[in-house]
């Protein structure tokens, strides 16, 4: 099947579409994901096509839904939960870290959970607050989860397929500033869910970002690139467990690493990433890795968003800096 | 297959239905549950209805036209809203949701505050403690909790039970239908039972939570939900003003007295969709929506008004000639908010910047005076 | 000053009060509002409960002597617990707090395998699909939504309503008195009630959650939550193994049938402190406990089998026995509980282990290997 | 008035006995506090000295306390909450990191919340499941937070009062297994409760701890002592804010840095430390930044956590590492 030229949305829309009819266990379950299709419409019509009782508009809470789910999957059931956006996630945080990620572990392997957390995030959209907000340092730091994020539509389609088939809990993270973004999407085979890309080859200077910052990342590696300076640009995908061979391979060759995300600095995602990098390249290192990211602040009132965000002048000065060193 | 619950008796006799002094027909009738307050100020309520009526389809004039970014429409409730909060005292504290628009315009606060947050500019908007009207709170359920812990401050402060109607004090919390079924609201209705506080939680049941009709969340009306806590739950027709006013005001002088929380459901419609950035077409008839449309809570005022003959055609005149002047300075207001500028996101983060946010702030601040933005520049 | 609530009422008459059967002097009376199952095993509720004591009253023991390193006591519960245990089928699931040693018993699981949570051994204990009984949750309320879950999936593979005993299926989960007040909880009963869900909500009311005696979560009885949610409460006496047995049997029958959930309160007492390592001295006075010990449901229901000529002398003498046999069991089996290697920890956080955890494995390994270990050894 | 050998719990119940005296508008509150003392006996006597309108015993939740406490604050008060064990802090995630953080920042300064959130953590006491964890790092990634730590009763009894007197969110972090240990402690007049310390001063290697972990790498650094290296210890104290000062004058003249936490190593701590050192003294590191922490597993049976802990064992090998680049 060859799908040119959809939109994130329906790529994702299509993969759990192909979710629901490969498997009669997979059922998809959040705040008006039925009748709506979500508010983003990533569920359009699912509802429709496989019933009330496959695609479950649920009452307003959200350790309802993950703790639910939790049961779902022990009776056998394979539960894909939307949470409306970011910035909801956080009523769910028990059942998320203290029972979904754990239970496996704790009944030594009797559990299985295949249960999948789908949150729209990040920012960009101009939305209002609460709308906009980078969570996944909080899942990435929770040993038992799996956190994944997409960047293009055919990412969507087959990441979601992925994450739907893994047998470990995964959130899904949904960069919603990139859900109209379209692209071609195939049926072809796709890399294993944990495998980060090589977006973009360079030799100059790693540029690591993940889900919202792709586009950007490669945006600026398209004007360093006008300015002479190679930037290969590494796309992340999966944020748990990281893949550091490709990061570390790629970082070996370029001698400067950099990384792009929404969230904020102290112990965002690029903390790791750095701290690992410096230990396993020190002796490879021509510049420190340096962040880029959003600030030490709330998330600001979408006027000002775009100055706030890590964009593609931000990411050049650090360029700059970086070879500078 | 799930077997279907009884479905609750539909309020087919008048005294199993939520308390009505207003039909909708605008005939004035009693209720043996509840007595009309001495002092009405019909007039004023009417007024405060159309020119919350009016502050809603200005907003959502400027939203078409790019000036706000989303709107929650409150339309078919500015009988709950106008209604509940001309029962508050000055002393009192409200907190909202993002909907009550209504209620904050009759605290007082000057309604361009109200379209920050909603354009962009600001994360709150107003100072909470000018007119004891707390800031909206977008997460379903948490200033419940609030509220609460507020109450138990006035409990502290001996701010109730002293029988001095300008020191007693109680709080008006608002949430709607769906909001029930956050735990963050459950545990609120836990500790104002178990303290027996001051609180008085107002809920708009206006059927939907977004595409979610009510009977996702529950199978029992609203003002059941407080039985199981142990206190006293209200049932109201949410588009009677005089209702709304008169279960508040019962409420909110039990609550000062000390003698606990309500629960008030005010069986409204939501007319418009959740927002301007929701498509309520996918999900409801309009068939429906156009039978509540025919309750509307500003006609019926409107209807015995004119037929008690308590104002003249000149009064409806003199509101008009206010929405007018209203809508321009919405509009007005609305474009001249002014934009943050880039230190803002990094001030009261904390009551004193860290200096390591201090650098970040420096940073920025160069960023931004390089006349380089987001996108690429060079 | 807060203003004191309305104490519920007391229990002054008979029909106000709790279901019971059977008095504490041992006499078998009729309930109007509940009937008794048609075929009853006291001789085995009577085992099942002497059992249980025994295993509780050594795990104390076992704890006293270093062996374990915490244990919540059941003592006063067990009527409560093998009661409903007893109401159980073979096909439907349970949801255990932490305490429910008694239907871990009645379920079939070795005794052995409860002790190793509170020996620092694991984290588990048993799989919690070989006898239907899911792990232990400490975390309060939190199982409740997965039973909720849990009967979701049973609504999905069509496994009640069908009328077959053998394929009907319901939860029963168990949550104590201090877990109605977590948002949790009652959202489960949120979801319970609108998709009328095949669970029952088993709260032993101990009168305690550690030192927070009832009136602190609530003003009203337990069972009265249900109300709010729009599902049907009752209250037992949870001393009472035949009140708890039928009031368990009825609720379970309804759920399987399609009928929906319910919430029993179990009112029983916390004879200990809560945990061995808690003090219960510090907060309440002995003599409450003394009067609730005079209410004991093991003796009740000895006085009652006496009483009635059911079982002899030698009856007893080989609950004793049985009892002998099980101490032993438990210690023995406790001191040979393996110690999980050092790999243990890295095993099962996922289904397969990610390289970067091999890493960290192989790394703890060569650490261990090499005889070193947390303190300084060199 | 001075307090010779008293346990850290001693500490914080003195230094929370002061911090009522001297504020009528200080209250605490939290589950079993009351006629208990609370679980670890914190807050023992307090109830009968200050009544139960200000020694407040709740009912059962979380969201409960954090929530009501804000409310409170919004009425004038400072509350300082108990949560029970640091694994019962995640019902309460949404008030704290989604309001609390958040409403002075939203409110342009006319919201100031001094709450303060006690929570006993981290392991080592032979506990159950979930009375271990080492919650931290969610904190500290959420701006609008203060996250500070104790590791000695003098340090306890200052910074609880300066805690309280804060006019920001506070997460105060007890680590509990050192809630026995015993010193003097007096009324001198504290450091800035935003301060790290240089616990013990040295000349090879900078090795940063904080909470539980600082008598553990103060052993190591004993030991290391005899075996001829010069370790300086850094007490970090306050988390967030973050005294990069202290640790950066450290670490340029000792060129080694290592960090011992109990939180799991993925995202941990030492993640955003490792990131800002790497850059901040790039030049002058003689070897990358090393990482002594908890595993990225949950936390184990307690029969087996005393290896899964960092322990100077493990810190001493880390340090021959760092010593061997
Ligand atoms: C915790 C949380 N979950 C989800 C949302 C997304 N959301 C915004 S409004 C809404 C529906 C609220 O319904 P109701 O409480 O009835 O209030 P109404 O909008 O009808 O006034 C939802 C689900 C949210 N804001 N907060
Ligand atoms: C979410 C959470 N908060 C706090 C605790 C600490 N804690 C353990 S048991 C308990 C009391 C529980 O009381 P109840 O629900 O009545 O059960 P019981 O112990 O009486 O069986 C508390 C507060 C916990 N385990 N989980
Ligand atoms: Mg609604
Ligand atoms: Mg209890």
């Amino acid at each position: 099947m060859s799908m040119p030229g959809i939109s994130m949305v329906k790529a994702l829309n299509n993969g759990l579409r192909r979710a629901l009819q490969d498997d009669p266990k997979v059922l998809l379950m959040g705040e008006d994901i039925g009748r709506l299709g979500g508010v983003f419409r990533v569920t359009d019509g699912l509802r429709k096509e496989f019933g009330s009782l496959r695609v479950v508009d649920t009452p307003l809470g959200e350790a309802g839904i993950v703790g639910a789910a939790i049961g779902l999957a022990l009776r056998g059931y394979r539960p894909v939960c939307e949470l409306q956006f970011d910035g909801f996630v956080y009523p769910a945080a028990n059942q998320i870290i203290s029972q979904l990620a754990k239970l496996r572990h704790r009944s030594g392997g009797a559990i299985t959970l295949p249960v999948v957390i789908r949150i729209p995030y990040g920012g960009g959209i101009g939305s209002i607050e609460h709308h906009s907000e980078s969570p996944e340092v909080h899942f990435a730091h929770t040993a038992g989860l799996k956190v994944v994020t997409c960047s293009s539509p055919q990412d969507a389609y087959d990441m979601i397929r992925q994450a739907v088939a893994a047998d470990d809990p995964v959130i899904f993270l949904e960069p919603k500033r990139h859900y109209w973004s379209k692209g071609d999407v195939t049926d072809e085979p796709p890399a294993p869910l944990e495998r980060a890309r090589v977006t973009r080859p360079g030799t100059d200077a790693t540029l690591i970002a993940y889900g919202p910052t792709v586009p950007v990342a490669l945006a600026a590696a398209d004007v360093a690139a006008g300015e002479g300076r190679s930037v290969e640009v590494v796309d992340l995908r999966s944020l748990s467990p990281l893949d550091m061979d490709t990061v570390r391979e790629s970082v070996h060759r370029t001698g400067r690493a950099l990384v792009a995300h929404e969230a904020s600095l102290s112990h965002g995602f690029g903390a790791e990433l750095a701290a690992r990098i410096q230990q396993e390249e020190f002796h490879f290192l021509e510049a420190p890795v340096l962040r880029i990211t959003g600030y030490d602040t709330p998330y600001p009132p979408s006027r000002i968003e775009s100055d706030w965000l890590p964009g593609v002048d931000r990411i050049l000065d650090a360029l700059d800096r970086s070879m500078s060193y | 297959m799930p077997r279907k619950p009884p479905t609750p008796t539909a309020d087919a006799r008048r005294s199993d239905g939520p308390i009505q002094f207003l039909t909708p027909e605008g005939a004035l009738e009693s209720d043996s549950r509840l007595g009309l307050p001495a002092r009405l100020d019909l007039p004023a309520l009417y007024r405060d209805m159309a020119l919350v009526r009016r502050l809603d389809t200005e907003a959502i004039a400027l939203q078409r036209q790019g000036e706000l970014g989303l709107w929650p429409s409150l339309r078919g409730q500015e009988a709950a809203q106008v209604g509940a909060a001309h029962a508050l005292s000055a002393q009192d504290m409200v907190f909202p949701t993002y909907r009550e628009h209504g209620v904050a315009w009759c605290r007082g606060l000057d309604p361009v505050s109200l379209l920050g947050l909603f354009r962009g500019t600001t994360l709150g908007g107003w100072n909470p403690y000018e007119n004891r009207f707390q800031l909206y709170t977008l997460v379903i359920g948490a200033q419940t909790l609030h509220a609460v812990g507020y109450a138990m401050g006035l409990v502290r402060d001996d701010a109730i039970g002293s029988g001095d109607d300008s020191r007693d004090t109680a709080v008006l919390v608002f949430l709607g239908d769906g909001a029930l079924s956050e735990g963050e609201t459950n545990e609120a209705f836990v500790w104002a039972a178990a303290q027996n506080l001051p609180v008085v939680f107002f809920c708009q049941n206006n059927q939907w939570a977004i595409s979610a009709p009510y009977s996702v969340q529950s199978r029992v009306p609203v003002a059941q939900r407080a039985s199981g806590f142990g206190f006293p739950g209200v049932r109201v027709d949410g588009n009677d003003v005089l209702a709304c006013l008169a279960a508040t005001g019962d409420a909110l002088a039990r609550a000062r007295s000390g003698g606990g929380p309500t629960l008030i459901e005010a069986v409204t419609y939501r007319v418009n969709a959740h927002t301007t950035a929701d498509d309520a077409g996918r999900y409801r008839p309009a068939s429906v929506t156009d039978e509540w449309i025919a309750k509307d809570p500003l006609e019926r005022l409107r209807r015995h008004l004119t037929a008690s003959g308590a104002v003249d055609e000149e009064f409806f005149a003199g509101i008009e000639r206010r929405e007018h002047e209203l809508a321009d300075h919405l509009r007005t207001g609305c474009r001249s908010l002014p934009v943050p500028g880039p230190a803002s996101s990094f001030e009261h983060t904390y009551t004193t910047m860290p200096a390591e946010l201090g650098h970040q702030l420096a940073g920025h601040l160069e960023f931004v005076a390089s006349g380089q933005e987001n996108g690429a520049t060079r």
